[in-house]
Order: C-alpha cells, then structure tokens, then sequence
C-alpha cells in the first residue's frame, strides 16, 4: 500500500505552487494525462499506483469522449 | 490506445497539431518567445512556476506550444511532458556564462530520455543584444552540441526582446518537421 | 490568478501523505467531489478556483452518468 | 443539482444510503470500531493519515461510514466530509484524560458547522476496559454534552476490543434514524 513509503514532504514554496497549478489544470479536466504524470511524480506515486491512475486517464479519455471531456 | 485514435482523428480531422516544448534555465527568455512566437510582442513575464501552453499557427502549421518553468525544484518535473514532442526549443541565456555548464547538464540529461528520441532540437541562443554576449558557436560548443549523435538540430542567435532571429529559427523548425514526414 | 496568493508548503511528512492517499481516490474516480474539497483546502487554493473546481465536479458526474462515473 | 439525482436515484433504486462518520481524536479507537461493526472482529490498525470507508449493514440499513484520521495536523480537513452527513459517531478514549480537552474543542467546533446541523451525534466513550477510563457520566460533563441545544445525542460506553456496548449505540442509532424520517 502507499501509506507505507518513504516520502519527504514538499518544503520548497515553488514546489507546492507547482502543485497548485497543475492539481488546477488537472480538476479542470485540461491535459489530464500530462498533469496527472507530474502529479504523480511531485508526490511520489509508487510505481504501481501510478501505473494505475494513468492507465485510468487512458479509459477515461475513451469513455467520456464526447462527454466530459470535449467541454 | 493514445496512438490508434490519435491517428484516427489525424485522420479524420486533418494533420496532428505539432507539439512542442520550450525548456531552458530560468530567465533564459522562455515565456518571452513563446508569446512573441504567439502575439508578435515583447509581455512583461515573471517566473513560470507551471507552464505555459499556447496554439501557434506558423506557415499554416499548427503547433501546440509548451513553455514549462524552468526553476530548479521544477525542473525534474519536465520528463512528464515529454510524451508526443516533435520538436525541442531548448532556451539559453547568451550572457549568462556562469550557469552554462548547468544548461548543459540539463540538455545532455533531457537528450537522453527515450521518449525524445526523435525530436528536433533547436537551441535559440538568447539575448545576444547583450554585450557581454556568448556569439552561437561559443554556446554551441558549451553546450557540446556538435558531438551529438543521431539528433537533427540547429542553433540560432535570437533576442527575444528586440524580436531578431526567432524568424529563421521558426522557419528551419517547420521545414525539419515538414521534411522529416 | 492563482500564483501570487501566500502559501505555505505542506511540511509536515502526515499532510503529505494524507494528500497522497487523498489525491489518489480522487484520480481513481471514487468520491470525486469531497475528494476535490480536501485537495482545494489542503492546497489552499483561493476560493474563485475552489469553486470553479467543485462546480465542475457536480457537471462531471451528470455528463459522464453512465460512463466513467460508473466504473 | 446533486440534490436532484439523489432523489431520483433514491426514488429509483430503494432508499439512499445512510452517511456516517466516525471522528475523534488518534488513538480513540475509530478505526477499531469501524471493522467491529462491518466485519465483527477486531482488526490490527495503524494510525490512519487518510480515511477508510465501507458499507456497513445494521438492520437491513445500509449505512456508508467513513472512519477518518484524527491526528493533530489533518483534523482541519473533517470539514471537508460533512456535507449530506445523517450521523456523527464521535469516539472518546475514555482513559486519556489530559486530552479530554482537546476532544471537546474539537467537537464543539464540529457541531458548530451548518452542514452537521440536522446530524444526530451518538458519542462512544470509548476503552471502558481500562482501569483508569472515566465513566460515561464524566466524559459526557467534561464535553459539555449536557449542555447541547438542538441536537439528538446519546452516549454510550463501549470496548472496541472487547466488543462491548456497540450493539446498544448502534440499535439507538438506527432507531433515531428511522424516527427521523
Ligand atoms: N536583454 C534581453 N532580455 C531578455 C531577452 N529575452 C528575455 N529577456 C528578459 O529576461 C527575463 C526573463 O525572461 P522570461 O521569458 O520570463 O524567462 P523564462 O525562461 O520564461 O524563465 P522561467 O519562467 O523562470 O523559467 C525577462 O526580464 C525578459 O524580459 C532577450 O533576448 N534580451
Ligand atoms: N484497551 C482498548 N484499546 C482499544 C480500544 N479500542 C481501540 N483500542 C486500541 O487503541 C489503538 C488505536 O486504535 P485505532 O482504532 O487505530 O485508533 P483511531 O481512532 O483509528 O486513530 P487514528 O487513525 O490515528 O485517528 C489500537 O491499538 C487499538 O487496538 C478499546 O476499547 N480498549
Ligand atoms: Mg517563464
Ligand atoms: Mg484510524
């Protein structure tokens, strides 16, 4: 599970501003696939959950198409 | 999947919009070429601290236009665009003759991820109405361009500011993709 | 704009990881719209955002009725 | 817009879900409680720096019950889960005395949320197994609860670990859900 890695927190204000606005973007439901890559970097995803939420943005896409994401 | 319906919709829709990435260090001169590229005018820029993602339209070809902040916690963060790029703009501050070892080792790590493979690298070497002013071959030999293997690339002298040089560049990026097809 | 409001970086190692987890559900689809009122509050996100995000969580079950939303 | 579908599902499909959350401080046994009531054993736990939720079946109820961390530094994020909430089960470790404080801020600044308003609050002082636990009489003096206007509460004391007194506060429960509607 995740609750066991080892992660450091976001201490540097550039950081955690980053997040903001890619988190933002990414709500927004714009570039879903590039924002959620970095998020699950800047929060260190293990590599498995990673695997799993981009896989999640790959059927989403397929999905909504049309729907949600062609606003 | 990303792959079969974007070559679905290419081909539906006409030609895939090109996508590119303007990476560099921070103050290289990034968002002031990306929106000169765009509007044609010199924007009061403050730091990127995200990215900046603007459709240009150049020669009848369409690009979409990634400028991504270039401060040093956020660099890492440039990997995760890299996916689809067809070409690099890749940002040098001319004057800044301390830092050019660092923009080295950042073009050297990014030239190396797979995912680039087949990108077109452009280097503006910026700001050269600076008069302390690196002249382009002296960047490119800083930067260890001329030992690079299996890379189209080329480096033009631009100034973002005075709006010279970004003409040529733009136009040998388009006739590169366009011939690379 | 987003990028000139006063943040302080989440530095304690229990936030960070509580955004992880927090983050994670809500990129899986699961509980979308109190998901999204953790992250906006844990990110500080300035109200105009916040509620631009949590409007588009509320349109985003009623398009994607029947697809996404119903994995 | 929510509320809409909500009751067009609910209309459609039985009746909706009730919505529970367990809060308290860490330690007070929340988590315990949680796989008590939807598994009937005690679970081995950690600290929880997020939340668990699972469907738990009372009665022929189905109820939705979200166990939420309640260290120091994520307890200002309760907030954020108590939209459309039927009911608070608020966990006291009956033997920490030196926090008992600390439990009533906390709760107080909970029941003082418009969005909690119509929520009914069953307390569980919680750990009557330890020598030292106060009897539910104190804890409920030393939260103020006597003192709560506009608010269906009970209290009950209760062992996690020893599975006692979870079946009366849960039969009170449903009974004050079901006389509500
Ligand atoms: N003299 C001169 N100044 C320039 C030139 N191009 C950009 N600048 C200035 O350099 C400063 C930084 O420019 P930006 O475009 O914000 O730099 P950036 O690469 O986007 O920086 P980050 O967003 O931090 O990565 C600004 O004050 C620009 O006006 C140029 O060609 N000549
Ligand atoms: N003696 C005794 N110990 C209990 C009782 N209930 C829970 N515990 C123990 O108290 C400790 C904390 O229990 P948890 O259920 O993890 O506490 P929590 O409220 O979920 O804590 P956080 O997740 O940090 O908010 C564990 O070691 C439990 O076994 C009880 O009734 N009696
Ligand atoms: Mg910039
Ligand atoms: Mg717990």
């Amino acid at each position: 599970g995740m609750s066991h890695s080892t992660t450091e927190p976001l201490s540097e204000a550039t950081e955690f501003e980053y997040l903001k606005k890619v988190m933002f973007e990414y709500m927004m439901g714009r570039e879903t696939k590039t924002m959620a890559k970095v998020i699950t970097s800047m929060l260190k995803f293990p590599p498995d959950l990673a695997q799993k939420v981009l896989e999640r943005e790959d059927s989403r896409v397929m999905h909504c198409l049309g729907f949600a994401e062609a606003q | 999947m990303g792959g079969f319906f974007s070559s679905l919709f290419s081909g539906l829709f006409g030609t895939r919009e090109m996508r590119i990435l303007i990476l560099g260090l921070d103050g290289a001169g990034k968002t002031t070429i990306l929106y000169r590229l765009q509007v044609g005018e010199v924007v009061t820029t403050i730091p990127t601290i995200g990215f900046n993602v603007e459709t240009v339209t150049y020669k009848n070809l369409k690009f979409q236009v990634w400028d991504l902040g270039g401060q040093t916690s956020i660099r890492p963060y440039w990997r995760c665009y890299y996916s689809n790029t067809d070409a690099v703009i890749y940002v040098v501050d001319s004057s800044d003759r301390d830092r050019m070892g660092i923009s080295k080792s950042e073009l050297v790590a990014m030239l190396e991820e797979e995912e680039l493979k087949k990108a077109i690298l452009v280097v503006f070497a910026n700001k050269q109405d600076m008069e302390q002013a690196m002249t382009p071959t002296e960047v490119a030999n800083s930067l260890g361009l001329p030992a690079l293997k299996d890379r189209k690339w080329q480096i033009f002298k631009t100034s973002a500011t005075k709006g010279t040089g970004l003409d040529e560049a733009m136009e040998w990026l388009v006739e590169s993709l366009k011939s690379r097809q």
